[in-house]
């Protein structure tokens, strides 16, 4: 459902992140994507030094507790293995404009990027005029992707999708995607949603894959933590190229799944 | 380490965890933001509100988290809540005492960088960005900031400004409207700086046990205003310690992991 | 915590309706009141009927269901007991509105009041224009009442509330607000709240009170139900203005509190 | 009574009902637009995902509420979600295949009148107002309406316009950028009306069985244009009687309440 040039969106704020899906983009060789995600993260690394991105529109790019993306950096820094054009927000910006997308509306409005450089860098940042006080606030255009990524933890046999915890702007990602793709820990005879849950109903979800662990190494919750260790790994993995190229070659690449990837990995672990 | 047996970073995380008053309702970012309210919230400050910007209100971890948005940090919060609702009604709600933030670069009037060394386009760095940061320094009511002190990070004049401080000094922050009244304190390895009551330039008043002036001065970029009632700071109690270091252990054995 | 005068919301959409709060209102002899809600339903045509009220803001002003409210009817068609400015809204533009409120922000958008004359009658709707598309879309002014009165299900000792069902506004107008009461169906030890539940924490919310079956009668889901056959009969003691009287002054000003109340409706059915 | 056995009103909500294709997303008004979408999930189209403005969506309630959000369409929904989100991210989201909509009154351009009758300011009979309706008028990708037949609700003018239908007929309402394309039907207890494809005036497309052009005419306050093809309704089957008597006596048994 992800095709080249589209603009793609994989969320999951820290948790849920759809790695299973990110490497299927990868094995299917997609190009020119203009990725979306207000935490680029392990994933997006992955899929930027796979060369299959060509724009990234982001908010905090970095290994959360770690340090640097090489690969983005490296992308950034040196247009390696492509040149990267990069729209850079604040978060409290990006969650608008996702909340925009899904309410169809044009545009979110914030008090917002004051005091800030960042909207001389990015001219989708704009200013408007309160019609009532007066007070200029923030203005964002609208995330609209041509497709969206979730993982979540449960869907039942119709479709319909629940996950909670830190649930991010999952939802709103979904709902402002004109298609959408949920992966999820386990399909169940029913969701047993507690009330006010994080639900999304199938009618508003394009398809629905199991993929357990599929959100390795990130977590989610309820099923297995975060791997702290893969995120520190990581690091050295990803610092030079043909340590990444590499990695990536025999660990998604050279497999045919997610499955084939951890069992690749522990395989790896195993003779190191 | 000094004589007395305690690192520099702890005594930061501690003078740090220090300004945090209890029951304060405090947006923490990762690292040395999180190490020193989770450090507060553990012993003098229990009563104090820890909010991290995956949504996770109140939540009491056993261990630092290593991101923003760890499981523990749910489970054990009041409420858990979306990005879009985190950002408008909790933090540009004007709802937070203490922003908490740690920085790659800060200027003399605590403005400070996380966005890219050298030039935007052709940087020599690119660090990770603003995430929640800029509005976190704008909106909460009063902000803390936390990094080592040297050269590189005291800089004359920061390559991206990505979250205000006190902007060019004066009511320069007022003037662009800024709602929080901004950086009330800079800790660092080697003492506290705090905004001058009228020009906002941040000023040393305390230096750690065993720093000289000198030190601090020659680890910044700008010539440092040295306040004449320079205090000296309480060296970390054997409790600060002892809990801080049993935080640490714990948190290592944590993310030790599976992989 | 009520002050004559005051910009007062008692939300809830047709959950949890503060009926026992707004009677404490009520016989607290409060004038004046700016009353905001959604759908002022039967507890603001009591509050109306009482002469607390001297302006109403809503979207919708019925008794569902059953018909219209006969107090509120009568005060702006005959200003009994005495006149009642109205600023009306849709609910779209309400919800958008107590949003904006919750957000600090001074306003909220919407594409809405397309079509309708209620923009004629109303200054507080304008239009602005998104500054990437041009699109006009509705502004409306954020609400920020002086109190919100909402009722839930649970508060545990250290005053977090927790609701669950229809959650409607409420969490908004809560946040909207200056200051805040809820009155819950019970004080717990713990609240045991589902993943992602609505809960107020404790330092959001000004005072928190026990008054179980303070939403009669409307309903509170999971202890009770909503007692439509008191909606129904409220047409007719609420249609003129002496049986609606002597209604109020028999049950809401000659009782002491919520139990006093329903003890003598219970009374006055034996008695029947 | 027709002789037939059911009532005018009993006709009008099953020709509302089966105008209900399973499957589509309705965005459902109380009263009688509920009771007819609730038909039709009973009978024809049991994939038909119910959302009512109290924020429950995909609900499936065993009897008809009496208000917007009665317990059981919370208890029954597959989401229950707040008023800003309801409002925001799923009807002006643009999700809503049918809006489904009561009225005091309505003009030749199925434009409707939920507040006032009378001056606003000084009204003969003030109405309960707007509620959800404009935005589901505007926002729907299709609109039903439906309401009783007379001349006080047929009128040619409305005093007070809550709800946007056709405007001023032809392309106005385009012009005017309301999002949906707008009523498709107005199903009454005498027939079926549908906007002209060109002036968009609605016109007598049906006539329940027994119901003569004529009443319609007579109870139409402008000069109601009749269809050179004019359909007869098909009477209610048995099926769709039973469940529609069924649902209501189940309904009267549940609201008769305790007080």
């Amino acid at each position: 459902m992800v095709r080249d040039g589209d603009v793609v969106a994989l969320e999951g704020f820290t948790h849920l992140i759809p790695f299973a899906a990110g490497h299927e983009i990868i094995r299917q060789g997609r190009r020119n994507l203009s990725l979306i995600r207000m935490t680029p993260d392990l994933i997006y690394d992955q899929l930027i030094g796979a060369g299959c991105a060509s724009k990234l529109t982001f908010s905090w790019g970095g290994n959360p507790g770690v340090g640097s993306l090489h690969r983005l950096r490296d992308a950034v820094e040196q247009g390696w293995p492509q040149p990267l054009l990069v729209e850079e927000h604040a978060h409290a910006g990006m969650a608008a404009a996702y909340a925009a997308g899904a309410a169809h509306l044009p545009f979110g409005i914030l008090r917002g990027y004051l005091g800030t450089d960042l909207p001389k860098y990015n001219s989708n940042i704009k200013f408007i005029d309160c019609p009532f006080t007066g007070e200029r606030l923030a203005a964002v255009p609208a995330i609209r992707p041509d497709v969206t990524v979730v993982h979540a933890q449960k869907a039942d046999r119709r479709g319909n999708v629940l996950m909670w915890g830190v649930v991010g702007i999952q939802k709103e990602a979904v709902l402002a995607a004109r298609r959408s793709i949920v992966t999820v820990e386990e399909i169940v005879d029913r969701l047993d949603a507690p009330p006010n849950a994080v639900v999304l109903p199938s009618w508003v979800v394009g398809a629905v894959a199991e993929v357990r662990g599929g959100a390795f190494p990130s977590y989610a919750q309820g099923y297995y933590p975060r791997n702290n260790a893969f995120y520190k790994q990581w690091d050295s993995i990803s610092r030079e190229r043909e340590s990444f190229q590499s990695w990536i070659e025999r660990h998604v690449l050279g497999t045919s799944d997610f499955d084939g990837f951890k069992q690749s990995l522990l395989e790896a672990a195993t003779h190191a | 380490m000094p004589e007395n047996g305690y690192t520099a970073d702890e005594m930061m995380t501690v003078a740090a965890a220090r300004m945090i008053r209890n029951g304060a309702v405090c947006f923490v970012g990762i690292g040395l933001p999180s190490a020193a309210a989770n450090l507060a919230r553990l012993t003098h400050a229990p009563d104090t509100i820890l909010i991290y910007e995956s949504g996770t209100i109140g939540t009491k971890p056993s261990v630092l988290p290593l991101s923003i948005g760890d499981g523990e940090l749910a489970e054990t919060a009041d409420a858990v809540v979306s990005l879009p609702e985190i950002f408008a009604y909790w933090l540009q709600g004007g709802r937070i005492d203490l922003g908490f933030l740690g920085a790659a670069q800060i200027d003399r009037f605590a403005n400070i960088n996380t966005t890219v060394i050298g030039d935007y386009y052709k940087p020599s760095t690119r660090l990770p960005g603003a995430g929640g940061a800029p509005e976190i320094a704008a909106s909460s009511k009063e902000v803390l900031i936390t990094l080592r002190h040297n050269k590189r990070a005291f800089v004359n004049k920061l390559d991206f400004v990505t979250s205000g401080g006190h902007m060019e000094g004066g009511d320069s922050r007022e003037k662009m409207r800024l709602p929080g009244k901004g950086p009330t304190a800079v800790i660092t390895d080697l003492g506290i700086l705090t905004p001058d009551p009228v020009t906002r330039e941040l000023t040393l008043t305390s230096v750690h046990p065993g720093i000289s002036v000198q030190k601090a001065v020659e680890a910044t970029a700008w010539p440092l205003k040295v306040a004449p009632q320079l205090h000296t700071t309480e060296p970390p109690t054997e409790t600060e310690l002892a809990v801080l270091r049993d935080l640490y252990a714990r948190t290592a054995r944590a993310h030790a992991g599976d992989a």
